[in-house]
């Protein structure tokens, strides 16, 4: 694959007088030029509020709008447009689904199964589903090398699973879980199945009709669109069933003080005027993205992984946390000599952009007994530059700390 | 300002101020109501099935010209045929709404007063919502029909 | 005041062939092109996630995001920074109250106050409310100018009523309610008191503390600003002892599988990935309009309304409905000859750019024995000229439906 | 990278590696929990507290050099204050964290090796957190401290 570094402005810009190696993909993406521009060609050409305009404005943001349903639809592979919701973000598209199912379908003792390596927003609107109905989190282990434990899943799995809601890929291990089992087995049960698509829908190519999967949901800003924008795919059926999330105008059929009627999906979710912008410029996000075959993506992804796990192992004193069988762009990693913040400053002042921390996944560091990981995650557009970057600055890291 | 004048025809005009088959049917057998949630438009449908043939047909209700119109000229054309012929009808208006090549011009006649709509998107529901009820009223038993 | 209009790029395209006279800013208003620029300038130059990175990008993101809490809570002198609690528009902060006050506050038999005039985002989530703690929803009356009726409105007040929750401006009427004197006499018996500033926010000053109402919401895309993004302003010992709306990332102040613990104002309220640039082009928007004063925007505003509802008055067979004691820059009217979703047809045809319908706000509409108004709103940008072209047209509409 | 060495001197790297005062206090007044939301830093005060008078004080947790520090470097200098003294020298800390002026170089002696911090609004936080524990434990009843 051709370097497509160029395409995205931010990443000429230098930083501390350093070339910018940024390789904190996994917590933010960076806009192709060709979204910046498309959205500022929206403001400039066509914005006026939706759905509710006759005057042509409103019909051409509309159209542009609605559009997208339709490239979100072709790029999972749903069924209908009408299944795809949009939201804020994944955080309010996993809220949404634990406050609706929490009404229609979740009562007492009934269990909730997520992992032990699931991001915070796929944590606690689950703990708050609980509360509320009397049911149990069931938490899915993992093994030393970060995947989770199949045989350990599977015999979680019982008549009272109502729910199984599991991330794609982890935020922090880069392990890519292995959803079309953990669907499969799940549906035995009748359990409804939600995935997390936070970290895998910039990576993988997703099926969601294939994968069989109830729910899934991704985050605008984590595939090169802009925050503020979220996607919640939902079967058809379910959307019928469920009660709406938030209530207000463009979610209803009629209103009165004494009865309200509610609009079909996807507008039952959506009330409000909603992030037209956003949306639009997740649209031109996936039509960048798919000027490229997802062979040459995973591609050059999977030998730019390679090429990051490598060098890092070279790094004496630096331990890899994970190690899982299947790994997406993602490497967390701790040094004898420093912590994960101190890494993050010092590789800061090189130019190289990562994230330390907790990573939203306080319980994991729980489970790995760490307080922290430094956390370095690719896009398309790294290169092998950044990487060396990255492990010489590591290497400046390991002499301040001597 | 061509476009308004294929919208805004004669045929249109008039069937706006003088809609026919309008009022309630007092012996039908079965009515439905309409709604364009976006805009607000309602009609009611009401109609005297014998078998599978339609004996008579009126509506009641408020909305635009287009609407109104539309209404009006589907209950003259619907009245006295039977089940699949409303079906077919349908389907041929509402590829002419939605713009499509293959319409069957003779066939839809004074129909085709309301294909002005298709240059206007944002309006093609308000000439579809009469339509959709009738459709609606046929193949379920569904009481209320909305565009969205 | 001298004209603005060449600052909105927007506002100089064509539309149809002819000069836009975009008179739908109820619905949502255009960005001046210091918006549109700064917000390119964001995505090319310091995109990143915010709060939790330790490199530069996401300080510099962190940095430009909250400072725009400051110029909220400046621009609505609010007391703290921390009472500014970011949201995707007026339809969720409402939704966030509704939801978190019936956890907290909300009890059978108590009573929650809107007024005839609301907009469905401030009718539905309270009958959502009502529905779940089976409180009772009163709605104070209108009079027949389309004033709040203050003397029902009182005699509507008793110690049952727990919430008060009025808009500002009415987006169909125009009509600017007395909320000074309403918050007053509802605090006499301890309602909490919430203004809907959706329709005001651009147009009037606001002083959250001199009114001393308890929170105020309104979407940054009313007041030239992105979609996508909004503001609930409360006051901070609401939002400390009030439950959160989503939980996710970054609203959490510790996260096991047993027990989660909160964080404080206003990031308990901000779960995930919060809408970043749609915060800070909100930023810009309010840097944009700061130049002006309010004298400057007031006199302009008003005397442009006032020749709005002249011009309209001339016309034969057009009925302006609502003539409110004090009326802001919106006009709804109706025609004798045409259903409004005709007009705005025609309209369009001639680049004037209006809505048709209910405007969200059903209730008033059944009250009115409308099915529908067609509504022009009136911004900063526009001028006389776009009144003009209004009626022009409303001629021709009645030229061809005579 | 003159920031990241006034960042890292050798004093901050020295606390770091060898943090004074750290271990529970076995016969403890008081003890406050701190947290850094954000990035997980936590770490627990034990405070001996005769009248106003901390006669000895010390800490354990986990965290970067710079939180590490800090908090040796606070507990040094807390030992032997009153309280009225301790909450002094945190607002001057704290002034100096933060990058203000009108500090008192003579008062805060070594504590000014905390200084370069201020160049990284990100890492104030860190530096912070011990002291705005200690100024909790001594002010409220309170158990925890956050820094958000
Ligand atoms: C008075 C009023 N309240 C609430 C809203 C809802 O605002 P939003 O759609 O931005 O959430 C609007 C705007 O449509 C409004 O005019
Ligand atoms: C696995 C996973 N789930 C959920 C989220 C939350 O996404 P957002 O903050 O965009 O709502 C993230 C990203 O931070 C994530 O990595």
């Amino acid at each position: 694959m051709k370097s497509i570094k160029k395409d995205f402005p931010i990443l000429s810009k230098k930083v501390n007088g350093k070339r910018l190696s940024y390789l904190d993909n996994a917590a933010s993406t960076q806009k192709p030029k060709a979204v910046i521009d498309a959205l500022s060609h929206y403001e400039m050409n066509l914005h006026a509020n939706v759905h509710r305009g006759i005057h042509r404005l409103s019909q051409e943001a509309t159209y542009e709008y609605e559009k997208v349903r339709e490239k979100i639809k072709n790029y999972i592979h749903a069924e209908q447009v009408d299944e795809i919701i949009y939201t804020k973000g994944t955080t309010e598209s996993i809220n949404l689904l634990a406050t609706s199912l929490a009404k229609l379908y979740i009562h007492k003792n009934d269990e909730i199964v997520i992992s032990t390596a699931e991001h915070h927003a796929n944590i606690v609107p689950w703990q708050q589903a609980c509360q509320i109905t009397g049911a149990k989190l069931v938490v899915c282990p993992i093994d030393q090398n970060g995947d989770i434990e199949l045989d350990a899943f599977n015999s979680l799995l019982s008549p009272r699973t109502k729910i199984v809601s599991i991330s794609h890929i982890s935020n922090v291990l880069g392990s890519i879980n292995p959803i079309e089992t953990m669907i499969k087995n799940a549906k035995k049960y009748g359990a409804i199945t939600i995935i997390d698509a936070a970290q895998s829908i910039a990576h993988l190519p997703i099926d969601v009709t294939q994968l069989g999967c109830d729910f899934l949901t991704f985050s605008a800003h984590k595939i090169h669109g802009p925050t503020g924008t979220g996607i919640l795919y939902g079967k058809y059926a379910h959307l019928t069933a469920m009660p709406p999330f938030m209530t207000g105008g463009d979610m209803i059929k009629t209103v009165s003080f004494e009865k309200t009627t509610f609009n079909s999906p996807p507008y039952k979710f959506e009330a409000g005027t909603p992030n037209i912008s956003g949306v639009i410029g997740l649209g031109y996000a996936i039509d960048y993205l798919s000027q490229f075959s997802w062979d040459e993506k995973l591609n050059y992804e999977n030998s730019l992984t390679k090429y990051l796990i490598e060098s890092l192992s070279t790094i004496h004193g630096l331990r890899i946390i994970g190690n899982p069988s299947k790994r997406s762009a993602i490497a967390s990693f701790v040094l004898d000599a420093a912590h994960p913040h101190d890494i993050a400053t010092i590789l800061d002042e090189h130019g190289v952009a990562i994230r330390a921390g907790h990573h939203c996944a306080m319980p994991l560091m729980e489970h790995l007994k760490l307080p922290a990981t430094a956390r370095a995650s690719l896009s398309l557009y790294n290169d092998k530059e950044d990487i060396d970057q990255l492990c010489n600055a590591i290497e400046d890291t390991k002499r301040i700390f001597q | 300002m061509s476009n308004l004048i294929e919208l805004y025809r004669d045929l249109i005009l008039d069937h706006n101020k003088n809609p026919r088959n309008f009022g309630e049917l007092q012996n039908a057998t079965k009515s439905i109501e309409g709604v364009n949630p976006l805009c607000g438009d309602k009609l009611k449908l009401f109609l005297l099935l014998e078998n599978d043939l339609i004996k008579d047909i009126s509506f009641i209700g408020t909305g635009c010209a287009i609407s109104v119109a539309s209404a009006s000229m589907m209950t003259e054309n619907a009245k006295g045929l039977d089940v699949n012929q409303c079906l077919e009808l349908y389907a041929m208006v509402h590829s002419m709404l939605i713009g499509k090549d293959e319409i069957d011009v003779e066939r839809l006649g004074k129909i085709m007063a309301l294909s002005g709509v298709k240059a206007y998107p944002s309006r093609v529901k308000c000439a579809s919502l009469s339509w959709h009820a009738l459709k609606q009223a046929l193949s379920t038993n569904q009481l209320t029909a909305s565009t969205e």
